[in-house]
């Protein structure tokens, strides 16, 4: 039988890995993006697990406006990209360094 | 092993893979789709949980929407993509490391949490579908939030235009409907008056 | 109308402040409407001076609405005695120095005379709020056109100067706020003065709220050694700038004394009055030997200001027994309203020479009066006012504040009448300098006598600082019972 | 109320005067300008005179209040109107010659700049003055006696211009200002002991406070309290060492020193010290030491004005020696004595002044009397008045300063039969000061009036000494007696000069006039009880009596160092270490100039440059900005501007937080 424990060792392992495509593409942009929207992809199945499984449709609602947020996110962050990519005709993370101390 | 043990291990199995993919494609192109691919079966998955109307959500809202965005940008932008690669390798012990400690560390929460192995009990009311669930709640008592969310998409809409918009420089080309719109025939057609060629032919050739 | 007078006063030259704004474009027209906005609200504050009960020792105008009813913050308006001359001065003041910067400021003018505009509203606003947080918003408020003022029409070192006003005034009051915090969950949730003065405190907490408010006010005042923003402030700030500043904003740091301090911690006021009283002295005797050596007029006058300043402290701050002294007492508050005049007058007359030379340093003038005659015997009047001619507005709280001092400490009635030497002497020597003599450069020589709008502003200063010094119980007789009332609830033990 | 109404006028008609004067005068011309002022201090003289009369035939009192200056919790302080008998008189002194000067002046100054603002300045003096004299409290007589100060600041530094004029009125106005915080301090002790400011309740209270002791040390409250009061007499009237401000006063125009540095507001301190006589009475410490001080001041620097060269600063030190002797008067109880000092005073020396003035106006503004000589054929009148007006201040009867300097002399006897400290020493200052009196005052009439003509001499080295350029083409004309407006006044002073010691003798000194008023001490109105003395007597008595002689000695020395320079220079020789501490004026100018003015600056400066800036700005403000930007400096390397360390931060606290919240749950 698959409980939750399941579920939430899967977005567990998807988180991990997530935070790992961080690291591991420390220069491109887009793909720092992909990694960010598959952690928040983790997150949302937490709360749609708990919500299944308790019952609760609170948790579900919060997917919801997670989704709706990451959604604008996604656009603002890719349109920052493309302005970015004009200007410095690179999306190397390594040439970003502007707010540098 | 049931089908649903089976559906959920199958499926699984393909969201890890391709989010394995996701991280270490070397062409983002690639990396986009195998994301798709994820997102299909998170989508699935959560089918399987009862939250049908999530799960369409998000192959509507990720898969038809941000994900082409994903691809289109990828695909505009003039990527270098031997050096975007650099030091991948270089950063690899570091992230597995961290992986794997992130991974440890929850998994000790999930899998010594009191609350995380209680089983699923039945729904009291499962005559209501899911859809029907959200929607009432959403619009009675998380109207307010809703409304915000919707305001958070048009600025989501509004920035993405306005950031990207080049008005002011000489290359970008755009429309201006009212002076098309404000046209009449004096402005479109213009006679001329030129004087006759004549061919040189001195300088022919 | 009568009901919502204090309101008028306060939001009316801030409504005037944006329509100025609106006169950007416009410079003639802003420098209008703003001298329109500041005579509606010093008309406003007549009537309220006038109107004024002095008889009563309870607030008076009262205004109370819910302002953020979950936190029960109250926009709670009212005055006594002894914030009701202030908001006057403050409104009166205000006019001048809209026809101060008449024709002198040229650039940004909509902005300039909107900045002053909102100032006073705040500055009457702080007067007469008894809310604390309401008090708080206003006390803050003020600081960014003062900021402002300086940094945008200041003169070369004005970035400096305006920061160092900013961080050291802010600082201040962030522990006030820590303070207010505190009493607001000791009086169960209320942020009513008020409510503070009856409430029981142990020792220890007082006297940690007594430092909190007292570095709050003690840089307003400024007393020693909190002082030193003012004397890079004055010479940075253009001449409405520095007029306000010593004429007003530093009264906000003496009236919190008598608002704050004294009634809501008696018990530590009385313990450290002895700190105080050494402090202000410091500052009489050691401001004074300072301001004697400067060689800017600005910063002269700012540091004669501190000294003035240092008596409106002491005269707070003389106890017998549990009692304050009702002549210190008066004296202090007296010396506010006559230091907003005088100094006032100073840096205008400061100003006057400035347009005309560009110039703050002694050293650049002589023989002034030779070219300025009807100047030269303004500036005589005043000067004389700042060394506490008796007859002027000067001599008036001086004298009060060291007749209390003599009846209670009168080691202290001896250092703070070095004054009379001490003020007599930078004073005049600096007009000695400037005005007599012969005409000493071709600057000087260039110099032409007062006009009319200069001189309209002279004259005015000059009938407050005459009719102030030869019959001060107009002032005074509308502060006894307030004062009374005070006294009473300072010799009260809370702990 | 007819006498309310008189008095006002009094009061008011010079402030209208000076006021419109002042504001309007460069409008209204020199002519009215002179003709409104005169006409205010006349109304005022004539009032004064009317109140004398009723003082004197009808015994008119009067003290009442004003208006309300303040009220300070429940009592109020007012501005109010003392009249009595020492009223009457100072008011017909002050009047008198305010009138007789501002007559003068209209020829003094003549085509001076400046002319119609010196008409509002005097007559603003008058009125300060008549507020000082009239006052019924202290708030009051601080309100004149500093509006006093306040216009002689104004006229010492008349010729602005001149650097050692506006450096004389600045050491003017800051030692009064000395003096003044000491009798700040006694007004604030009246209160504080008396709880009240007005003379007649503070008197009524006198007795209860009598034995009370200052603080803890043990004096007596009233003697602290007098001696802070006479500490401000001495500086308004230059007594010692708070004298140094009067010489260099000279720098004002002629008629102001006649005025206000010898007739009236230098006797400021001797009037108060009269007017509070009860309380002076009660401490027999305080009057020591102002006899004391007095004769200091008597012979010291009366000495002074032997080698002294400019015809103005004989005459000041002559009038620091007499306010001494008004100073001992007082010391020694005889309060009526010295306010009779004080009027024959008031009349001799403005006439010496004013005559001064007469002949530095025929000199063409010059000043030094050894430019001087022989000018008594050409200046008769002003020569015949100076003759009269050096007599009285040498006192040789019958002139008035002979009758009030010789009760003086009565007085400080008496009061050394009577064992006051200090007395033997004030004895001997007094008879001292008598010789060197007539000697000065001679040596300078036969100065200017007599010898050679040596104005005839060329001094082009000296042109301009005055800023008066423009009179230096005439440097050879023949010297002219003055115009009438400044003899007429001359000759009117040198009336009283004459026949005032005579006609008030009765008056003044067995002191019935004063009943009321002004409480001799007890040992000298004794005295003065037990025989009576008339002034017809009083001359015969003095025939063999030891100062008429030591006068007329005095006059006999000035003549022959006059005829004799050998005599001059073997004086010279012999007390050369002398003359060069005389010459330097005690080291005195030299303490406040060179050592106290120079310690304020140096403080100042070191406090500013070390306590300010350095310590306070630099260490604390700036200091404390420093260490944060320090701080800053270490902390900003974190800030790598780069997105992955961000989130390598960021998941570093995401693990931290896990951890956190495993060991929670395994616990």
């Amino acid at each position: 039988m698959i409980g939750m424990t399941h579920y939430l060792v899967l977005s567990a392992i998807l988180f991990a890995l997530s935070v790992m495509g961080i690291f591991l593409n420390r220069k491109n942009v887009i793909v720092v993006l992909m990694s960010i929207e598959l952690m928040l992809l983790a997150v949302n199945f937490n709360f749609v697990t708990f919500s299944s499984f308790l019952h609760n449709v609170a948790g579900q609602i919060f997917v919801f406006f997670t989704l709706t947020v990451a959604a604008a996110e996604a656009a603002i962050g890719l349109a920052i990209l493309i302005i970015l990519f004009r200007n410095l005709r690179s999306i190397n993370v390594q040439d970003m360094d502007q707010l540098k101390g | 092993m049931d089908v649903t043990s089976v559906l959920f291990y199958v499926f699984s199995a393909i969201l890890l893979i391709s989010g394995l993919r996701v991280i270490t494609a070397k062409n983002p192109v690639h990396a986009a789709l195998f994301l798709v691919l994820a997102f299909v079966n998170a989508s699935c998955l959560w089918m399987m949980l009862g939250a049908e109307f999530l799960s369409l959500t998000l192959i509507l809202v990720y898969v038809g929407a941000v994900m082409v965005l994903f691809l289109f940008v990828v695909m505009m932008l003039d990527v270098d993509l031997e050096a975007i690669r650099k030091g991948f390798w270089k950063n690899f012990p570091m992230a597995l490391v961290l992986g794997v400690v992130v991974l440890i560390e929850m998994l000790l929460v999930v899998l010594k949490n009191p609350l995380v192995t209680m089983s699923a009990n039945s729904d009291p009311a499962t005559n209501i579908s899911n859809s029907n669930k959200l929607g009432w709640v959403l619009y009675t008592q998380y109207s307010y939030p809703v409304e915000l969310a919707s305001m958070v998409l048009l600025l989501g809409l509004v920035v993405a235009v306005a950031l990207t918009l080049r008005k002011s420089e000489k290359a970008a080309k755009y429309q201006n409907i009212s002076k098309q719109v404000a046209t009449d025939s004096k402005t479109r057609f213009t006679m001329i008056k030129m004087d006759a060629e004549v061919e040189d032919k001195g300088e022919a050739q | 109308m009568m009901s919502y007078l204090l309101s008028l006063t306060i939001w009316t030259p801030i409504v005037f402040g944006f329509i100025t704004l609106a006169f950007n474009k416009n410079d003639c027209m802003a420098r209008y409407v703003a001298l329109l906005g500041s005579i509606i609200a010093l008309v406003f504050s007549l009537i309220v001076f006038h109107t004024f009960d002095p008889q009563q020792t309870a607030m008076q105008f009262s205004e109370n609405y819910a302002w953020v009813p979950s936190l029960n913050i109250n926009y709670h308006l009212a005055v006594d005695g002894i914030s009701m001359p202030f908001v006057m001065l403050n409104n009166f003041i205000t006019v001048l120095v809209v026809l101060a910067g008449f024709k002198v400021i040229k650039q940004k003018v909509a902005l300039y005379n909107a900045m002053f505009l909102m100032m006073t509203g705040f500055i009457s606003g702080s007067f007469c709020a008894l809310d604390a947080v309401l008090f708080y918003v206003f006390f803050e408020a003020m600081l960014i056109p003062m900021y402002l003022i300086i940094g945008v029409w200041g003169s070369t070192n004005r970035v400096y100067a305006a920061i160092k006003f900013f961080l050291y005034t802010l600082i201040g009051s962030l522990l006030m706020l820590v303070a207010l915090i505190y009493l607001y969950n000791q009086a169960k949730g209320s942020f009513e003065i008020f409510d503070y003065y009856n409430l029981p405190l142990t020792m220890g907490i007082q006297i940690l709220i007594f430092i909190a408010f007292f570095l709050s006010f003690a840089v307003k005042v400024p007393m020693w050694p909190l002082h030193t923003w003012l004397p890079d402030a004055h010479p940075e700030a253009p001449t409405g700038g520095s007029m306000v500043l010593a004429a007003i904003t530093l009264k906000i740091g003496g009236y919190g004394f008598l608002r704050f301090i004294l009634p809501i911690v008696p018990d530590a006021s009385r313990e450290l009055a002895g700190v105080m009283v050494a402090l202000s002295l410091i500052a009489i005797v050691y401001i004074g030997l300072v301001a004697l050596v400067q060689k800017d007029m600005k910063k002269l006058v700012a540091y004669s200001s501190i000294s003035h300043m240092g008596f409106v402290t002491l005269g707070c701050f003389l106890f017998v027994g549990a009692n304050l002294n009702t002549w210190a007492l008066e004296g202090a508050i007296t010396q506010m309203i006559s230091h907003g005049f005088v100094s006032a007058a100073m840096f205008f007359c400061i100003g006057v020479m400035y347009d005309r030379v560009h110039s703050r340093n002694i050293a650049d003038y002589g023989g002034v009066v030779n070219k300025m005659p009807v100047f030269a015997a303004f500036f005589m009047l005043f000067s004389m006012a700042n060394s506490g001619l008796p007859g002027t507005s000067g001599f008036v709280g001086e004298f009060m504040v060291i007749m209390g001092a003599t009846q209670t400490n009168f080691i202290a009635a001896i250092l703070a009448g070095l004054t009379l030497i001490l003020g007599a002497g930078y004073t005049l020597w600096m007009y000695k300098r400037v005005v007599f003599g012969a005409v000493a450069n071709s600057h000087v020589a260039e110099m032409s006598d007062v006009s009319k709008r200069e001189f309209l502003i002279l004259t005015l200063l000059a009938i407050a600082v005459l009719v102030m010094g030869i019959y001060p119980d107009l002032f005074v007789a509308k502060m006894h019972a307030s004062v009374g009332h005070l006294i009473n609830q300072v010799a009260q033990s809370k702990i | 109320m007819t006498e309310m109404n008189l008095y006002l006028t009094i009061i008011l008609s010079p402030l209208l005067a000076s006021t419109i004067v002042g504001l309007f005068g460069f409008a209204l011309g020199k002519k009215i300008s002179h003709s409104l002022t005169i006409l205010g201090v006349l109304i005022s003289t004539i009032g004064s005179y009317c109140l004398l009369n009723k003082v004197l035939n009808g015994g008119l009192t009067y003290d009442g209040p004003l208006y309300t200056w303040l009220t300070v919790g429940t009592q109020s302080y007012s501005v109010g109107i003392l009249v009595d008998s020492l009223t009457a008189t100072m008011l017909t002194i002050v009047t008198s010659v305010s009138l007789m000067v501002h007559i003068y002046t209209i020829g003094y100054m003549k085509g001076e700049e400046g002319y119609e603002r010196f008409f509002s300045y005097i007559s603003l003096f008058t009125f300060m003055m008549i507020m000082l004299v009239m006052a019924n409290n202290f708030i009051q007589l601080f309100f004149g006696w500093e509006g006093v100060g306040l216009v002689s600041y104004l006229l010492i530094g008349f010729y602005f211009q001149r650097e050692s004029a506006t450096f004389a009125n600045l050491k003017a106005f800051l030692i009064n200002r000395i003096g003044d915080l000491g009798f700040l301090l006694g007004i604030g002790l009246v209160l504080a002991y008396f709880g009240t400011l007005n003379y007649a309740e503070v008197f009524a209270k006198l007795h209860e406070i009598s034995g009370v002791t200052f603080l803890n040390t043990g004096w007596n409250a009233i003697t602290v309290i007098c001696l802070l009061l006479f500490v401000g007499a001495m500086g308004k009237s230059a007594q010692f060492p708070l004298h140094v401000w009067l010489p260099d006063s000279m720098e004002g125009p002629t008629p102001i020193s006649a005025l206000i540095h010898a007739a009236t507001m230098v006797t400021a301190g001797i009037f108060m010290v009269a007017r509070l006589s009860p309380m002076y009475n009660m401490s027999e410490t305080a009057l020591s030491f102002i006899a004391i001080i007095g004769a200091i001041n008597a012979l010291f620097l009366g000495l002074l004005g032997l080698i002294q060269n400019d015809i103005k600063r004989v005459v000041a030190y002559s009038t620091l020696s007499q306010l001494g002797y008004m100073a001992v008067a007082l010391g020694c109880g005889a309060y009526s004595v010295g306010i009779f000092h004080l009027m024959t005073h008031a009349f001799f020396k403005a006439l010496l002044f004013l005559a001064a003035g007469s002949v530095i106006v025929a000199m063409h503004h010059e000043q030094d009397m050894r430019k001087m000589g022989g000018l008594w054929k050409y200046m008769p009148i002003t020569y015949l008045v100076t003759i009269i007006g050096n007599l009285a201040l040498a006192g040789i009867p019958p002139f008035a300063g002979f009758f009030s300097k010789d009760m003086i002399l009565d007085a400080a006897s008496n009061a050394h039969e009577h064992h006051m400290f200090g007395s033997s020493f004030v004895v001997f200052c007094v008879y001292a000061a008598v010789f060197v009196t007539a000697c000065y005052s001679f040596r300078q009439l036969f100065m200017t009036f007599h010898g050679k003509e040596r104005f005839r001499e060329v001094h082009h080295d000296d042109h301009g000494h005055d800023g008066h350029d423009a009179h230096g083409g005439h440097g050879h004309s023949e010297p002219k007696e003055s115009p009438w407006v400044i003899t007429l006044p001359l000759v009117l002073l040198a009336i009283p000069s004459v026949i005032i010691g005579w006609l008030a003798f009765d008056k003044f000194v067995p002191g019935e006039f004063f009943n009321g008023t002004i409480y001799n001490a007890q040992f000298f109105a004794e005295e003065i009880a037990k025989d009576p003395i008339a002034p017809l007597a009083m001359i015969m008595h003095s025939l063999h009596q030891l100062p008429v002689y030591l006068a007329l000695s005095g006059i006999i020395v000035a003549f022959i160092a006059h005829k004799s320079p050998a005599f001059v220079a073997v004086v010279k020789a012999v007390f050369k270490p002398v003359i060069y501490v005389m010459e330097r004026k005690y080291f005195m100018d030299d303490l406040f100039i060179n050592i106290f003015a120079p310690i304020g600056r140096a403080l100042g400066k070191i406090l500013w440059s070390i306590g300010d800036i350095l310590l306070i700005d630099g260490l604390i403000v700036n200091g404390s900005a420093r260490v944060i930007a320090i701080f800053s400096k270490i902390f900003r390397r974190a800030q790598t501007g780069y997105v992955n360390s961000a989130a390598t931060y960021m998941v570093l606290g995401v693990l931290i937080l896990l951890t956190f919240c495993t060991g929670l749950i395994l616990h």
